[in-house]
C-alpha cells in the first residue's frame, strides 16, 4: 500500500517497516493480529509490513520493528532470534510465551529433558531444550503480554510506537479492570482466582468470563502473593491449584519457588 | 416534606408510571459460594426484576455517575490544527428505583465535592441533574456501621422514599416532581396510627445495627496514630488491589489517558476511576512515589475519608456502608482498622 | 405515564463563583507554541500564546500559579508558569523531558498547536512581600516556578529589599536561564550559584545549598522578621533549607514552598495530588511551611 | 528436454507452523521429494502429566491458536468421558455452535488469506485491499461474524474462556444469540458470493488415491463424538483411536506421522465431505454440485472447496441451533464434577480433520498419561506422498521449475496444514 505520509501535532510519523516472527508457540498471538477483522485496514495502513511467514510470501530482511512470538526451544531459534536483534531498532515480545516462557516452560519444571522427550517421542531422538523468554537470550525492547495477546492494547502500542509516544502498562492488578466491569467476584462464586495479584491490561478477560484469572500476563508490580495463598486457603483451595495457575505461563517464577518451598512446610 | 401512605399493591402501578424513563434498581446476580443472594444495581426492564428487599448491593451506584471508564473528549486533528469536542455523556434522565439511605447520602457527599468545589466536574453534574431518586428503608446488616457515621437516615437528595410498614408504603415526598406522581396514584394522607407505625418501624431498625466504629476525636486520632504499627500490619495484608475504591459509593479519584486512533486522525482522552490503594497512585515524575508501601496508601484512604474530607466539610466521606470490607479479600473492613488505629481492636499491636 | 424532563446541564447556567456556565470547566484554551529554545539537554523553554486575542488578554495569572498543558491525544500535564504576570496569555513553561507527554513534547515543532487550561493553584503572597528582603532558593527545575516571582520582583524593583536567589544545580550544564544572571545582577539582585559538581570551565563554589544559604544566614544575622523566603526543588532539599530558615527565626508562614504532584485534573477532582488530604491542585501549590508541617507525608 | 531441478522451500508461508518442501528432478527422474516439519515440540503431553484434570483443557486449548476451540472441547470431552458426565442439550448445543463458527472463521480465514492469493497469482491478501476492497471486506465480514460469535459463546475466539468441564462457566445473552442468527442469515449471500470468486480459479487437475478418515455420521454431519470411520471401510470405536492413527515418527520430521489401511491417509474437510456427505444440508451439496464436486474425490486441491462447502453447511446448521437455544428456557450452565480414575478419549473434528485428546486419570483426577493426535499428523505422510506423486506427474508434464514449487506449495497449502499444533 503507499503510504501516506502523515505528521501528528507537527511531529512527522514514519511508517515503520515491520516483520513478525515467530517461535515456539501456537501462533494465536499472530493469528489475534489477524483477528483485529474490524480495525485491520487502518492497522496494516500505520505500518508497512515486510515479513509475516503466517500471512504473506513475501519477506525482507530490511525492517525496524520485529515483532516476536514464542519462547525459544532450541539451539536454531537462538541463533536467528539474535539474528533478528541485530537487525531490528526494535524488539517486541509478544505473548506469554515470549515474555515469560508460556506455557511451553512447564516442561522445565520436571527438570528432566530426556523423560519428557521420552514421553512423546519414546525413544526416537528430538531435539529441545528448557523453554525460555526472549529475554534470556537477547535484550527485548518492549513486552505486550497475555495468552492470548489483547487486540485493542497491541492497537495502542502499535499507534504508540508509530508515534513515538513511551508505552506504559497498567502496574495493579486485574481486580481493578474486574471490578471496573461490575463483575462478581469469583471467590464469591467459589472459584480461584489469580486476579489479585495479576498485572491487569486484559480488561479481566477470563474473570468476566467468570473464569478466575491464570495470570497470563505476569505478575503486577510488588504482587502480595503470600496474602493471596492466604486467601486461597480461607476458601477452600489448595496450594497445588495455586500452583497450578501461578506456573501456568512463567511470569511468576520467583513466587512459584517460594510457594513450593513453602508447601512443602 | 409531604407525606402519604399506599397500599403495596401499588408499588406496581408507581414503577409503570414511570416506565417511560430508564429505570435502574436493585436485581439478583445469583447466589455466592454459601447460597447467599448477591444483588447489584442494574437497568431494569420489568417491574419482576426489581428486588426492593434486597440486602446491599455488591457494588454502589457510582457506575452511573462516575462511570469507571468514561470518554471526556475527542478531538478531531488536522494537519496544522485541532478541535476538541466535549461530551458529558448524560442523554436521558434516569430513575433511581430503591436506593437506602447510605446510598442517597453518598451522592449528597459527593455533591460537595464534585460540585460544591470552585470546578465544578460537569461530567457528573450533568449526570447528577438527572436523576430521580426513590429511596427506600433498608434491613441493617451486620456489616453496616452506617448509623456510626451519621447516615443511617437520609434528610435530602432523593424524590421520594419508601418505608415498609407491612402492607402498606409510607412515602415522604421531596420534589414537586414526585409529588405529581404521586398524585397519579391511589394513596392518602397517613393516619396517626401509621405515624406512629413508622416511628415504630424506624425505631426497630434502629435496634438491629450490630456494627459501630467510634468515630469519637477520630480527625485527631488519626493523626497521632500516623505511625502507629497497626497501618503496618493492616499493610502486610492488603492486596493493593485497589477493590475497596472500587465498590466504594465515595471513592472518586481517577486517572487520565489519552490515546490515538489508528488513523491518526482523532484521539479520545479518557477517565478511568482509579485507587489510592493502587501502586502508582502518588508517584511522580524521576519514579519517586509518596506513598510506595502498601500500608502508607492505605492508611492514606483512611486519612483522606475519615479526616481530610471531615475538615474540608465538617463530615466524613464514609458513609458506612461496609462494602469496602465486604469486597476486600484481605478482610480488611473500616470497623476493625479504625478500631485498632484507636488501640481498641484484637490487631493492635 | 410520566417521561422526565431532561436537564441539559449545558445550558442551565450556574452561578459559579468563577465563570458562567459549566462547559467553561472543560475549555481548554488554543494556543500556539511560538518558540522553542533548547537550556540544556533535557530542558527547553517554550513560548506558548493563546491564539484568539480577547482570551490571550484575559488570561491572567499570578506567579506560582500552573497551567495545564495539553497535546491532544499524547496527555495533559501540569506546567508552572515561568513568565512575567503582565504578559498574560503569552507565556513561558520551562518543561524537562522526564516522560510520556514531556517526551512528545520536545520533538514539537514551532507552531504547534497545543491545549492550555488554567491558570490554576495558589501564588507567591508577591504583594505582601512588598517592604522586605525575599530569599528565592532553588534547587533544580525549582528555578523554574521561581522565575515569575523573581520577574514580578523586578518589575518594582524597589518596592523590596534584599534580593537573594540562591540556586544550586548537579552541575553547570544543567543550569537554566544563564542567559539571564547578568540581567538579575543589573537589578541588584545577590545572585549565588552552587553546583554539585563542577568541571573544567566552572569558577564559582561547589558543593551544596545548605553550604551558601550557611554563609548568607551568618552574614546577616538579623534577617529573621523581616525576610520572605521561597524555597523549590526537590523534596529532599526543602526539610534541610526550611529547617536552616527556621533556626534563622524565619517565621513559618513567611516561608514558602512550592510542592509537586501527580496531577491528572488541575481542578480538585482526581485526588492524585493529595498530601494527606489536602489537594495540591487547589490549595497548593504554593504553601506557607506552616501548612506543610501541618499535613503529612508533604515532604 | 528433460525436467531437471532442484526446489527446497523452507518454511513455507501462509501456513501455520514451519514446513519444508524438497523436490530434486533430474532429466526427469524424481530424485527426491518430500515434506518435512521442522516445527519445535513443545510437549504438551508431558506437560499434562501430574496435573489436575481442570488444567487439561485450559493447557490443551494452546496447542494451537487457530483450533483452540476444537482442542479445548475435545479436551474436555476427553475428561467428560473419564468421569462419566454426559453433556446436556443446552450445553451440546452450545458447544456445537461454538465449534460451527470456529470452522467458519478458520475456513474463510484459509480460503481468502492463504489459498485465495496463489489462485491470484499474488504474495498475500494485502493488494487486494487496494484492487479489490469488496472482496477483503467480504472475507473480514465473514469472519468477524465467526470471531463475534466465538466471542460470545466461549468467551474468546483464542483460547476460549467460558468452555469448562460440565459445561460453560456463563451463557450469552438470548438477545446476543438472536443477533448472531440474524448475521448468519445474512452471511449466506457472501457465501454464494465467495462461491463464485472459486468458480473463476482453476483447480489443478491433480488425483492420487487415498484412505479418507473421519468421525462416523449417523444423523447428523459429524462434528463432536462418535464412531470413526475410514473411506476404506475401517470404522472403529471413539476410544480405539490409536487403531485409526497408528503414529510412527519418521527423521525428517518432528511431526509425527500416521497411517491405517494404506501407505497413507487423509483427514480434513474434504474426508469428511467424502465420508458423510449425505448429512450435508441440500444448499451445501449444491455448492458441491456447482464445483462438480462429488464423494469420494481424491484431489487434495478440493479440500478448498470442501472447506467451502462446509461453511455453507455449518451456517445454515447454526441457525438451526440457535433457534432451538432460543425457543428453550435457559438452564443451568455447568455441572458438577466428581472426578474419579479411569481413561477418556475426546474425538472432535476440527477445521483440519479429527483431533483425538485421550488422558488417564488416578484417583484424585490428576493425569497420569496423556495423548493428543492431530489432524496435521495424520495428513503428513499424505502430504509427503503426494508431494511425491505431484513431482512425478510434473516432471512427465514438462512443468518449469517455478510451476513446479508454486504447485507444491499450493498443494500443501490445500491441507491448510496446522503444523505448530501438530508439534504439539
Ligand atoms: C504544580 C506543578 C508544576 C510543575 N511545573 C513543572 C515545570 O514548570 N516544568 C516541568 O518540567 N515540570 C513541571 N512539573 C512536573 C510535570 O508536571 C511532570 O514532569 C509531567 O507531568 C510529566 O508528564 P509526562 O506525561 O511527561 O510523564 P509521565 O509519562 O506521565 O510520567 C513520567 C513520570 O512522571 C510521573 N508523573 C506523571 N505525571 C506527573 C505530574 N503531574 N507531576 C509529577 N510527576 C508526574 C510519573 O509517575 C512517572 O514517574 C510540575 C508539576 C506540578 C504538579
Ligand atoms: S484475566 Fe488473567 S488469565 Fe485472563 S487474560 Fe487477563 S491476565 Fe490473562
Ligand atoms: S483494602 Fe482490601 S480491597 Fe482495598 S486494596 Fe487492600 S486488599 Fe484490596
Ligand atoms: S469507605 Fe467502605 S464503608 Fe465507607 S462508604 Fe466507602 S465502601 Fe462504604
Amino acid at each position: 500500500m503507499t503510504a501516506k505520509e502523515h505528521t501528528y501535532l507537527g511531529v512527522p510519523v514514519k511508517k515503520p517497516k515491520v516483520a513478525f516472527f515467530e517461535f515456539t508457540s501456537c501462533e494465536g498471538c499472530q493469528l489475534q493480529l489477524l483477528n483485529n477483522e474490524a480495525t485491520l485496514v487502518d492497522f496494516l495502513a500505520l505500518l508497512n509490513i515486510v515479513n509475516f511467514r503466517e500471512a504473506m510470501s513475501e519477506q525482507s530482511d530490511d525492517y525496524e520493528i520485529a515483532f516476536v512470538e514464542g519462547s525459544i526451544t532450541r539451539d536454531d531459534e537462538a541463533e536467528q532470534l539474535k539474528e533478528i536483534r541485530a537487525r531490528a531498532q526494535t524488539l517486541v515480545a509478544i505473548g506469554s510465551c515470549a515474555c515469560f516462557g508460556g506455557v511451553n516452560q512447564l516442561k522445565n519444571r520436571f527438570n528432566d529433558l530426556a523423560w519428557v522427550k521420552e514421553q512423546v517421542y519414546g525413544s526416537h531422538p528430538i531435539e529441545s531444550r528448557e523453554a525460555m523468554p526472549l529475554s534470556a537470550i537477547v535484550p527485548v525492547d518492549l513486552e505486550i503480554y497475555g495468552c492470548p495477546i489483547k487486540k485493542e492494547e497491541v492497537e495502542r502500542v502499535v499507534t504508540n510506537l508509530v508515534l513515538g509516544k513511551s508505552i506504559d502498562y497498567p502496574k495493579y492488578p486485574v481486580c481493578v479492570e474486574c471490578k471496573a466491569n461490575h463483575n462478581v467476584c469469583l471467590f464469591d462464586l467459589g472459584q480461584p482466582c489469580l486476579g489479585p495479584i495479576t498485572r491487569a491490561g486484559c480488561d479481566a478477560w477470563c474473570p468476566s468470563n467468570r473464569l478466575g484469572c491464570w495470570g497470563c500476563r505476569g505478575p503486577a508490580e510488588k504482587p502480595n502473593v503470600r496474602q493471596l495463598r492466604q486467601i486461597m486457603h480461607e476458601h477452600g483451595f489448595s496450594d497445588e491449584q495455586m500452583l497450578d495457575r501461578l506456573e501456568c505461563f512463567g511470569g511468576f517464577g520467583q513466587y512459584v519457588s517460594e510457594l513450593k518451598s513453602a508447601s512443602k512446610e | 416534606m409531604l407525606f402519604r401512605v399506599f397500599a403495596k399493591d401499588q408499588l406496581i402501578n408507581l414503577y409503570d408510571i414511570l416506565a417511560v424513563n430508564h429505570i435502574v434498581g436493585p436485581v439478583s446476580k445469583g447466589v455466592d459460594r454459601h447460597g447467599a443472594p448477591l444483588y447489584d444495581f442494574d437497568f431494569i426492564y420489568d417491574f419482576a426484576e426489581l428486588q426492593l428487599d434486597y440486602t446491599a448491593t455488591i457494588h454502589s451506584l457510582k457506575r452511573f455517575v462516575l462511570p469507571p471508564r468514561e470518554t471526556l473528549c475527542t478531538f478531531d486533528l488536522q494537519k496544522d490544527s485541532w478541535q476538541k469536542h466535549v461530551d458529558f455523556n448524560a442523554y436521558k434522565p434516569t430513575v433511581y428505583f430503591g436506593l437506602h439511605a447510605c446510598d442517597i447520602n453518598a451522592l449528597n457527599k459527593l455533591d460537595k465535592v464534585l460540585i460544591g468545589n470552585v470546578y465544578p466536574d460537569p461530567y457528573y453534574a450533568a449526570k447528577r441533574k438527572n436523576m430521580f431518586i426513590i429511596g427506600v428503608g433498608c434491613t441493617p446488616q451486620p456489616f453496616c456501621f452506617c448509623k456510626s457515621m451519621g447516615t443511617d437516615s437520609v434528610l435530602h437528595g432523593f424524590d421520594l422514599f419508601l418505608t415498609d410498614l407491612g402492607d402498606s408504603y409510607f412515602a415522604e415526598i421531596h420534589s414537586a416532581r414526585a409529588f405529581a406522581f404521586m398524585s397519579s396514584l391511589e394513596c392518602r394522607e397517613p393516619r396517626h396510627s401509621e405515624h406512629l407505625r413508622f416511628v415504630e418501624v424506624n425505631q426497630e431498625r434502629m435496634n438491629r445495627f450490630t456494627c459501630h466504629v467510634d468515630t469519637t476525636d477520630l480527625t485527631k486520632i488519626l493523626d497521632l496514630e500516623f505511625q502507629a504499627e497497626v497501618w503496618q500490619e493492616w499493610g502486610r495484608k492488603c492486596l493493593s488491589c485497589g477493590t475497596c475504591a472500587n465498590v466504594c459509593p465515595t471513592c472518586y479519584c481517577y486517572g487520565i489517558e489519552e490515546n490515538v486512533d489508528l488513523g491518526l486522525q482523532h484521539a479520545t482522552k479518557t477517565k478511568h476511576l482509579y485507587s489510592c490503594n493502587l501502586i502508582d497512585f502518588a508517584e511522580v515524575a524521576g519514579g519517586h512515589n509518596f506513598r510506595p508501601e502498601s500500608h502508607d496508601r492505605l492508611k492514606y484512604r483512611y486519612y483522606h475519608k475519615h479526616r481530610g474530607f471531615v475538615e474540608a466539610f465538617e463530615e466524613s466521606l464514609c458513609v458506612g456502608c461496609g462494602r469496602c470490607g465486604q469486597s476486600c479479600l484481605a478482610n480488611i473492613t473500616v470497623p476493625e482498622v479504625i478500631a485498632s488505629v484507636r488501640g481498641e481492636g484484637a490487631n493492635h499491636a | 405515564m410520566h417521561k422526565l424532563p431532561f436537564v441539559d446541564v449545558l445550558a442551565e447556567k450556574q452561578n459559579h463563583a468563577r465563570k458562567q456556565d459549566l462547559t467553561s470547566f472543560e475549555y481548554t484554551f488554543q494556543a500556539e507554541i511560538t518558540n522553542v529554545y533548547p537550556l540544556t539537554t533535557t530542558e527547553k523553554l517554550y513560548q506558548i500564546q493563546i491564539i484568539d486575542p480577547e482570551e490571550r488578554q484575559r488570561f491572567s495569572f499570578q506567579p506560582g500559579q500552573f497551567v495545564m498543558l495539553e497535546l491532544p491525544g499524547i496527555g495533559e500535564a501540569p506546567f508552572s508558569i515561568s513568565s512575567s504576570p503582565i504578559r498574560h496569555g503569552d507565556i513561558e513553561l520551562c518543561i524537562r523531558a522526564v516522560g510520556n507527554m514531556t517526551d512528545f513534547l520536545a520533538r514539537v515543532p514551532r507552531g504547534t498547536r497545543v491545549g492550555i487550561s488554567g491558570p490554576f493553584g495558589t501564588s507567591f503572597p508577591v504583594e505582601q512581600m512588598q517592604g522586605h528582603d525575599i530569599m528565592l532558593i532553588a534547587g533544580g527545575l525549582g528555578i523554574v516556578p521561581l522565575r515569575a516571582p523573581i520577574f514580578a520582583v523586578l518589575e518594582n524593583r524597589n518596592r523590596f529589599g534584599n534580593i537573594d536567589i540562591i540556586y544550586g544545580a548537579r552541575n553547570p550544564s544543567e543550569l537554566l536561564f544563564t542567559y539571564q544572571y547578568d540581567m538579575w545582577r543589573q537589578f541588584d539582585i545577590n545572585l549565588n550559584i552552587i553546583v554539585d559538581t563542577g568541571d573544567a570551565d566552572w569558577q564559582g563554589p561547589v558543593g551544596r545549598i545548605t553550604t551558601i544559604l550557611e554563609q548568607r544566614i551568618a552574614a546577616a544575622p538579623n534577617m529573621g522578621k523581616n525576610t520572605y523566603a521561597i524555597v523549590c526543588g526537590p523534596p529532599v532539599m526543602f526539610k534541610f533549607v526550611c529547617d536552616m530558615l527556621l533556626k534563622a527565626h524565619l517565621p513559618m508562614q513567611q516561608i514558602f514552598v512550592s510542592l509537586e504532584r501527580r496531577m491528572h485534573c488541575g481542578r480538585g477532582k482526581c485526588c492524585r495530588c493529595n498530601i494527606g488530604s489536602t489537594y495540591t491542585c487547589l490549595e497548593g501549590p504554593v504553601f506557607d511551611y506552616w501548612s506543610v508541617m501541618n499535613m503529612k507525608e508533604a515532604i | 528436454m528433460k525436467v531437471s531441478c532442484n526446489i527446497k522451500v523452507n518454511h513455507l508461508t501462509r501456513v501455520e507452523g514451519h514446513g519444508n518442501i524438497r523436490i530434486r528432478i533430474k532429466n526427469g527422474q524424481v530424485e527426491e521429494a518430500g515434506w518435512d516439519v521442522v516445527e519445535t515440540p513443545r510437549f504438551f503431553e508431558a506437560i499434562l502429566v501430574g496435573k489436575l484434570w481442570e488444567n487439561a483443557p485450559y493447557l490443551c486449548g494452546r496447542i494451537c491458536g487457530i483450533c483452540s476451540i476444537g482442542h479445548t472441547l475435545a479436551s474436555i470431552r476427553a475428561v467428560e468421558n473419564a468421569f462419566g458426565i454426559v453433556p446436556d442439550r443446552q450445553t451440546a448445543g452450545l458447544r456445537l455452535l461454538l465449534k460451527h463458527m470456529e470452522t467458519l472463521q478458520s475456513h474463510i480465514l484459509h480460503l481468502y488469506f492463504l489459498a485465495a492469493p496463489d489462485f491470484l497469482h499474488i504474495g498475500s491478501v494485502l493488494p487486494l485491499v487496494q484492487t479489490h476492497p469488496e472482496v477483503v471486506q467480504r472475507a473480514t465480514r465473514l469472519k468477524l461474524l465467526a470471531n463475534d460469535a466465538c466471542d460470545i459463546i466461549g468467551g474468546r475466539r483464542v483460547h476460549p474462556t467460558r468452555t469448562v468441564v460440565g459445561g460453560f462457566t456463563m451463557l450469552p445473552e438470548k438477545s446476543q444469540l438472536a443477533l448472531i442468527k440474524a448475521r448468519l442469515e445474512a452471511a449466506l449471500p457472501d457465501l454464494v458470493k465467495t462461491a463464485q470468486l472459486f468458480q473463476t480459479f482453476s483447480l489443478p487437475d491433480f488425483v492420487r488415491e487415498t484412505e479418507f478418515v473421519s468421525l462416523k455420521g449417523r444423523d447428523h454431519y459429524p462434528f463432536i463424538g462418535g464412531d470413526l470411520v475410514s473411506s476404506d471401510g475401517v470404522v472403529k470405536k471413539e476410544d480405539e483411536y490409536l487403531q485409526m492413527t497408528n503414529e510412527y515418527m519418521v527423521d525428517h520430521s518432528t511431526s509425527k506421522w500416521s497411517r491405517l489401511s494404506r501407505q497413507s491417509l487423509a483427514a480434513g474437510a474434504l474426508a469428511r465431505f467424502n465420508n458423510n456427505f449425505a448429512f450435508l444440508h441440500p444448499k451445501a451439496r449444491e455448492v458441491a454440485a456447482s464445483f462438480s464436486l462429488q464423494p469420494v474425490n481424491h484431489n487434495p486441491f478440493m479440500n478448498n472447496i470442501a472447506q467451502l462447502v462446509e461453511c455453507v453447511h455449518v451456517v445454515i446448521d447454526s441457525i438451526v441451533i440457535i433457534e432451538e437455544l432460543l425457543a428453550a428456557k435457559w438452564q443451568e450452565p455447568r455441572q458438577p464434577v466428581i472426578p474419579k480414575a479411569g481413561r477418556g478419549v475426546g474425538a472432535v473434528e476440527v477445521p483440519r480433520g479429527i483431533l483425538y485428546h485421550a488422558y488417564e486419570f488416578d484417583q484424585a483426577g490428576r493425569i497420569t498419561r496423556a495423548d493428543c493426535v492431530i489432524p496435521t499428523s495424520q495428513n503428513n505422510a499424505n502430504i509427503h506422498y503426494d508431494i511425491i506423486e505431484l513431482a512425478r506427474q510434473s516432471a512427465a508434464q514438462q512443468r518449469t521449475d517455478a510451476e513446479i514449487q508454486r504447485l507444491a506449495e499450493m498443494l500443501v497449502r490445500a491441507y491448510d496444514p496446522c503444523i505448530s499444533c501438530s508439534v504439539h
